[in-house]
């Protein structure tokens, strides 16, 4: 089965033009279908995958336009292997847990459309192939913003979609001029990122390009200062859209760093760490303090989105593997539990239309499972142990320990403000008496979005009490990115912090 | 000798057509214009350019030229033109420094050092002679496709001009109604 | 005997697994059985443990799997159990299983019988792994875990509503526990940090390798590890300044306060010292530090459990004031005295709370002091438990108070920080006499209780016999001073007292009895007898005003925290995040939109004007390129 | 003095600034196309002239070309003139400013 990539790929979308096709009363049981094939099919990759290798597997290249060397160029390593298996779960969970009643079909056809975008993403080894991807993964995202959404979805839609577009348009121009170079020092074109990767750049370049690379990443991460579309998208998008966004999409913007920014640009990246590291300790505790004074339920994790995405790109400029194993983890483990947050932000909306913390309190007694589940997950959140979310957090700090051990102190308040927004927004909505009389009668979680909740739970204490089988494969080809990194550094500087593991060097 | 017809050529065109250009009256102006026009054609005869001068005599003083006479007609032509040129210094900055432009390009040593033949005229012909050969050689398609849009041109020109006013032409063919039309003459 | 460490660990996994499967149902007696008679087990297994540590001297080292590997990192699930591992087991267990089987009484009518159990056993769950744990990690896990757990118990009774501070000190249940989580989480921070210095110096977190190689290491950086690992102690151990949450951590039912926040949770800071004291013993000056402030917070707490009229918070108070004790131990290097202290004082405070558990049930969950009085008649019992813990808490000869604080005292002594021994000794005298204000107002004196219209009764035999154990150590523990010291030396530091200290030791021992009977009698005479409040005193006196309020550090923690937070937030979101950041990117978007706007204003139809542009178009790149040209 | 590619070039370069003038500054339409032809001759100028100096008769052929279209534009645009005027009765361009955006 070499073709698995291509299967994974285009199954969705053959999936989706096929649901255009079948009744309006069966597509719910269709798209749980498809994204549960999906789902398993990205398993299957898993199991297939060979976790002692470090580099890419399921290699497939075909040439598509050979005069400018764009090709169809697949692969996975460690480092993508596990978005794009949770990119196909959240789609599946997303699915199974829609309480969506106008225009399911279409939003069912369009998520399958996401989902092609998604896993496109994270397996493309082509740099066109990437960026094709990257764009078409905002169309149906702009769809279902902008048709299921809440009362200003027009704007907050709109607002996603040029701001994230402008982005990457910039980094458009930089893919570019890389490949310009690529071809004035080679005299062959070539967009495929092996090619690039053995790229030597001076350093004058890699500054450049590093920022165009860099805005196109950081719009979508969303860093601050280019954070705010991320709210209103949060706020307007159905759940289903904002589970999505917060688990995968967020992810394609911190993947760049690791799978373009480190790899090509490796001086730079160091030469750059500290207004980095400024920029996300800014992230994790302003959005934390702003995540604080929300209002509203959605608000809050939104901006806790943020706040860990923060944790993640320190984890990512931490240049050792532990670090930058400690950033991917914790982008699996920020997708599953922010994604869970959102769906059950998402079931207290559907029962009472609103999102607002003041309208509730008390809630953990009229709903107990529920609260249950969102304890956990805020557990999950704030980064307990034996939590999916301790692991991410604590490898990605304890890296950037090693860079800087003043800033990883200030990024580390992390654990104590996330400890406060998500304490307080537990308090006020599931804790004190009920007040509301409405809340009085509320239905604790039925079985569709238990069976939506469930697997998540699994996963956030499977994964928090053993998560070698995740953590090994992303550790090997960290270690093997690292190593590529120390060779390709021409600076004495970056060739003393980007960190090679002692086992490596004893392997060599 | 050449130097003073050239002179003489250029100065009465530029002031012919200043005529044409600033005049009120819209006969005048014409009038000018179409004798621009025959001093140029000196100019292409100065030049040895027999026979664009014979073209620029016959097409533009006679066939355009009537034909701005005969369409003149359907106006008030012998009423001054009223315009409101209400920013003229803006018009004449504009058309000044592009002038000054032109002109800069123009006298520039560059030109002309650069600008090599692609059809060299065969020897011995005179021009006409040499125009005909490539007419027929090289440029027969562009001709011919001229031809054809000359043709279309004419019908386009016939069509509109015969058309109703305030009407779209598929009404005037269901007005296509002769006792229509002879109560409209009433 | 690795079974028996699996045993130990996971029997309380197994009786919280259970219970949380009835969480959500109503009150199931069985669960409440089930869940004490696995916590019984690992008692058992804990003890077996002990046993066999004692006879083979040897300690047994598991490892259950790979847990974390990132790059050079290899973290495992690994447990070690030694002479202090098997001490702080058997304590843990042993005060849970009083408290499991006590809970079945103190709980038996409450909604979420269930779910109370459910988070009693995964608390010892946590507990355990902190202390078995093998590697710093680990030992984090166990912290983050008991933190949670006691945050879920604190806020047990999470449907009771914020109320301000003059009718609660704690404003309510959910509050109290997130002050306590959160306050930890800062403790939490310094620790990791400690333990990233330590990955990164010293390539390993397990305890065997890092203390085998702390000699590589500068002593800056030493000190550096000692602080941060201490500011994690800290804030679990409730020290100056993050002590306000234990206090407010009273609103948990009292069963909890009995074994997390007297006996087993807060102590953790205490093993953690102990446990690193081969990094501790090479920077004295740290160590120092730790006496100082533990000896601080011996008095300042026992300061304001002196006044306050809440029958908890002086226990609280108390076990704050017994911490700094412990931590002035380890401090000065004599790690098994701190020990000996923890194990005593466990048992003689929780026996003390679960006592003061149950004059909450006879007396309604009434708390204040001054409403009670005279129960000494209906609860005889309860009296008598609650007698001897306080008499082991003032430290009388035999009670186990008596040996380890002595101990403590001699040691402050032999070190020569006669400073630290004097503010100790005077805490003493303190100790026991707010103490004793307690006994008194609550079982002597003239019975006020009558107001309330409550008809006090004695708690449930098997209550009272759940609680006989400690009693009894509380009693006898002390006697075990020589077996234990051997015990735990062969892992733990002698601490041995110098000549001149072993001379002086009769003189200091009575000079302490002296205080500590000076306060009880002090106590005696002002509260066994007719007691009234003094309200004009209660509002001029402004000694007593600043203990009653905690020397305002609440509201200053308020003030200058929790409300400058709140209101930055405020701003952040709504001044710089609305009004900055996003404001920005839509005045981007504005001024394009304007732009459009304005340069719509050339499409005004007129053909002139638009010929007007496009010679102006025309000279503007005509003019470019040609500068083009020229500048080339 | 021998007049050179330059004169005639030049004397192009006025011609179609004076025609430029009068597009720019007349506002009725039949005056437009007046200028228009001015300019189209001063292109014809300046291609002759070209054509003559290198011996090249493209450029000729060239002007010949602009010289039908100009007739070709002329029928065109005096029957579209006349509709303008039919419809309007002016054909002041102030007057006919419908294509506003």
């Amino acid at each position: 089965m070499s073709n698995i990539l291509t299967l994974l790929i285009f199954f969705p979308l053959i999936a989706a033009i096929f649901g255009f096709f079948v009744n309006k009363n069966s597509i719910r049981v269709y798209g749980i279908a498809v994204s549960a094939a999906e789902f398993l099919l990205s398993l299957w990759l898993w199991k297939s995958y060979d976790s002692a290798q470090a580099g890419f597997q399921f290699v497939e290249k075909m040439p598509l336009i050979p005069d400018f060397g764009i090709s169809y160029y697949l692969g996975v390593d460690g480092i993508s292997l596990f978005i794009v298996i949770m990119a196909t779960l959240m789609t599946m969970i997303g699915i199974i847990a829609l309480s969506v009643k106008d225009g399911l079909k279409n939003l069912i056809i369009t998520l399958l459309f996401l989902e092609v975008a998604m896993v496109g993403v994270f397996v493309s080894l082509d740099v066109i192939l990437f960026y094709v991807f990257w764009e078409f993964s905002l169309v149906p995202m702009l769809y279902i913003i902008g048709a299921w959404g809440g009362s200003k979805r027009v704007y907050a839609a709109i607002k996603f979609f040029i701001y994230t577009f402008a982005g990457s348009l910039v980094m458009l121009v930089g893919i570019l001029y890389l490949a310009y170079l690529y071809y004035t020092t080679t005299g062959v074109w070539s967009f495929s990122l092996t090619d690039w990767y053995a790229l030597l750049l001076p350093m004058t370049v890699q500054k450049y390009l590093f920022w165009a690379f860099f805005l196109g990443f950081a719009i979508k991460v969303p860093m601050f200062p280019f954070h705010t579309w991320l709210p209103y998208a949060h706020g307007q998008a159905p759940t289903v859209g904002s589970v999505i966004l917060a688990a995968v999409l967020l992810k394609m913007g911190s993947y760049g760093f690791v799978r373009f920014s480190l790899p090509l640009f490796p001086d730079a990246s160091v030469a750059y760490i500290t207004p980095v590291a400024v920029i996300a300790i800014i992230m994790i505790i302003y959005t934390a303090m702003v995540a604080y004074a929300q209002k509203d339920m959605k608000q809050v994790i939104a901006y806790s989105s943020i706040s860990h995405m923060g944790v993640i790109i320190i984890g990512t400029f931490a240049m050792n593997a532990e670090g930058i194993s400690g950033s991917i983890f914790q982008m699996l483990s920020h997708g599953i539990v922010s994604g869970a947050l959102f769906m059950l932000v998402g079931v207290i909306y559907d029962r009472r239309h609103t999102k607002l913390m003041s309208e509730f309190g008390g809630l953990a007694k009229v709903m107990p499972t529920y609260a249950t589940i969102f304890v956990i997950m805020t557990m999950a959140s704030v980064g307990l142990p034996l939590t999916i979310g301790f692991i991410g957090e604590y490898l990605s700090l304890a890296g950037f320990f090693k860079v800087s051990p003043l800033m990883t102190v200030i990024a580390g308040t992390s654990i104590i403000v996330g400890a406060v927004y998500m304490l307080s927004l537990v308090k006020k909505s599931f804790f004190g008496p009920v007040t509301n009389p409405e809340n009085e009668k509320l239905k604790d979680l039925d079985s569709k979005e238990l069976w939506a909740l469930i697997p998540l739970v699994a996963i956030v204490v499977w994964l928090g009490i053993y998560p070698k089988p995740v953590l090994g494969p992303i550790n090997n080809s960290t270690k093997a990115l690292v190593q590529l990194m120390h060779n390709k550094a021409q600076t004495p500087e970056a060739k003393k912090i980007i960190l090679v593991s002692k086992k490596a060097k004893e392997a060599k | 000798m050449e130097a003073i017809a050239f002179y003489t050529f250029s100065i009465l065109i530029t002031g012919l057509f200043l005529v044409t250009v600033f005049s009120r009256n819209i006969l005048y102006a014409m009038s000018s214009l179409a004798a621009g026009m025959v001093l140029i054609s000196g100019l292409f005869f100065i030049m040895r350019a027999d026979f664009l001068g014979a073209v620029q005599l016959v097409v533009y003083s006679g066939a355009i030229m009537a034909l701005y006479a005969f369409g003149m007609m359907f106006f008030d032509a012998t009423r001054d033109v009223k315009e409101k040129n209400s920013s003229a210094s803006s018009v004449f900055l504009l058309s000044g420094i592009s002038a000054v432009i032109l002109v800069a390009i123009f006298a520039a040593p560059a030109i002309g050092e650069h600008i090599k033949p692609l059809v060299t005229a065969a020897k011995g012909l005179d021009n006409t002679q040499a125009i005909g050969e490539i007419l027929f050689t090289k440029y027969l398609i562009p001709f011919e496709v001229a031809a054809v849009m000359l043709l279309v041109a004419m019908v386009a020109g016939i069509v509109l001009a015969s058309k109703k006013m305030d009407q779209s032409l598929s009404e005037i063919y269901q007005d296509a109604d002769p006792e229509n039309e002879l109560k409209e003459q009433k | 005997m690795e079974n028996y460490v699996y045993i130990a660990l996971f029997a309380p996994l197994v009786s919280s697994l259970f219970a949380a499967l009835f969480a959500q149902k109503p009150k199931i007696q069985l669960v409440g059985i089930v869940t004490s008679v696995l916590i019984i087990v690992s008692l058992l297994a804990s003890l077996t443990l002990l046993l066999h540590i004692e006879e083979t001297g040897k300690a047994v080292s598991v490892t259950l799997m790979d847990w974390i590997q990132a790059g050079d990192m290899d973290i495992k699930f690994g447990f070690t159990v030694d002479q202090v591992t098997a001490v702080m087991m058997s304590v843990v267990t042993l005060v849970s299983s009083v408290v499991h089987v006590y809970s079945n009484y103190y709980m038996e009518s409450d909604r979420s019988f269930n779910r109370f159990f459910s988070y009693l056993s995964a608390f010892v769950f946590s507990m355990m792994i902190l202390v078995m744990s093998d590697n710093f990690l680990g030992l984090f896990i166990g912290w983050e875990g008991v933190g949670v757990c006691s945050w879920l118990l604190i806020g047990f009774w999470y449907d009771k509503k914020d109320v301000t501070r003059d009718i609660n000190p704690s404003i309510s249940p959910s509050w109290a526990a997130n002050e306590a989580f959160i306050m930890n989480r800062i403790a939490d921070l310094g620790m990791l940090v400690g333990i990233f210095m330590i990955y990164w110096n010293l390539g390993t977190l397990k305890y065997s390798e890092v203390f085998a190689h702390l000699d590589t290491l500068s002593h800056g950086m030493l000190v550096g590890i000692g602080i941060a690992l201490f500011i994690g102690a800290m804030g679990k151990s409730a020290q100056f300044p993050l002590h306000t949450w234990l206090a407010d951590a009273m609103e948990g039912p009292t069963p909890v306060s009995a074994l997390i926040h007297a006996a087993t949770m807060v102590t953790a800071g205490v093993y953690l010292v102990i446990r690193a004291n081969p990094l501790y013993s090479q920077i004295p000056e740290v160590g120092y530090f730790i006496a100082v402030l533990g000896t601080f917070v011996a008095i300042f707490a026992a300061s304001m459990a002196l006044v306050n009229r809440d029958l908890k918070r002086v226990i609280a108070y108390s076990t704050l004031s017994q911490l700094g004790y412990m931590f002035a131990a380890a401090g000065l290097g004599a790690y098994w005295v701190a020990l000996f202290h923890l194990a005593a004082h466990a048992f003689f405070k929780a026996l003390l709370f679960v006592g003061a558990g149950n004059v909450m049930h006879a007396m309604h969950d009434e708390l204040d002091m001054f409403k009670m009085g005279g129960l000494k008649k209906q609860m005889k019992w309860t009296f008598l438990y609650m007698g001897v813990a306080s008499l082991a808490l003032s430290g009388i000869y035999p009670f186990a108070g008596f040996f380890s604080k002595d101990t403590i005292l001699e040691a402050a002594f032999n070190e020569h920080t006669y400073g630290i021994w004097f503010v100790l000794w005077f805490t003493a005298g303190l100790t026991a006499f707010y103490s004793f204000r307690q006994v008194f107002m609550v079982f002597f004196g003239d019975e006020r209780y009558h107001e309330l219209g409550v008809h006090p009764h004695e708690a449930k035999p098997y209550a009272l016999w759940a609680m006989a154990p400690l009693a009894v150590l509380a009693l006898i523990f002390g006697f075990f001073k020589e077996d234990f010291v051997e015990f735990v030396t062969k892992f733990l530091p002698a601490y041995e007292m110098s000549e001149h200290t072993e001379h002086m030791v009769w003189i200091l021992t009575i000079v302490t009895t002296a205080i500590a009977l000076t306060g009880i009698i002090i106590a005696y005479f002002k509260y066994s007898k007719g007691l009234k409040r003094n309200l004009e005193f209660e509002k001029k006196n402004k000694v007593y005003n600043l203990l009653i309020n905690q020397y305002y550090i609440p509201i200053l923690y308020e003030k200058t925290f929790s409300k400058p937070y709140k209101e930055l937030s405020e701003i952040a979101w709504k001044e710089i995040d609305m009004e900055i950041v996003d404001a920005g990117v839509d005045g981007i978007a504005k001024a394009v939109k304007v732009m459009g706007d304005e340069s719509r204003k050339m499409q005004n139809g007129n053909l002139s004007s638009y010929l007007k542009w496009m010679v102006a178009g025309f000279i503007i790149v005509t003019v470019v390129s040609l500068l083009t040209v020229v500048i080339k | 003095m021998t007049i050179g590619l330059s004169h005639y070039l030049i004397l192009s370069a006025i011609l179609f600034s004076v025609g430029l003038a009068g597009v720019l500054r007349r506002k009725n339409l039949l005056m437009l196309f007046f200028a228009t032809e001015i300019m189209l001759n001063a292109a014809n100028i300046a291609f002759a002239a070209i054509s003559v100096h290198i011996g090249d008769l493209s450029g000729q052929m060239f002007a010949l070309f602009i010289i039908a279209i100009a007739a070709s534009e002329v029928a065109v645009g005096l029957g579209l003139l006349i509709l303008i005027y039919k419809k309007y009765g002016t054909l002041d361009l102030d007057n006919l400013s419908i294509m506003k955006g």
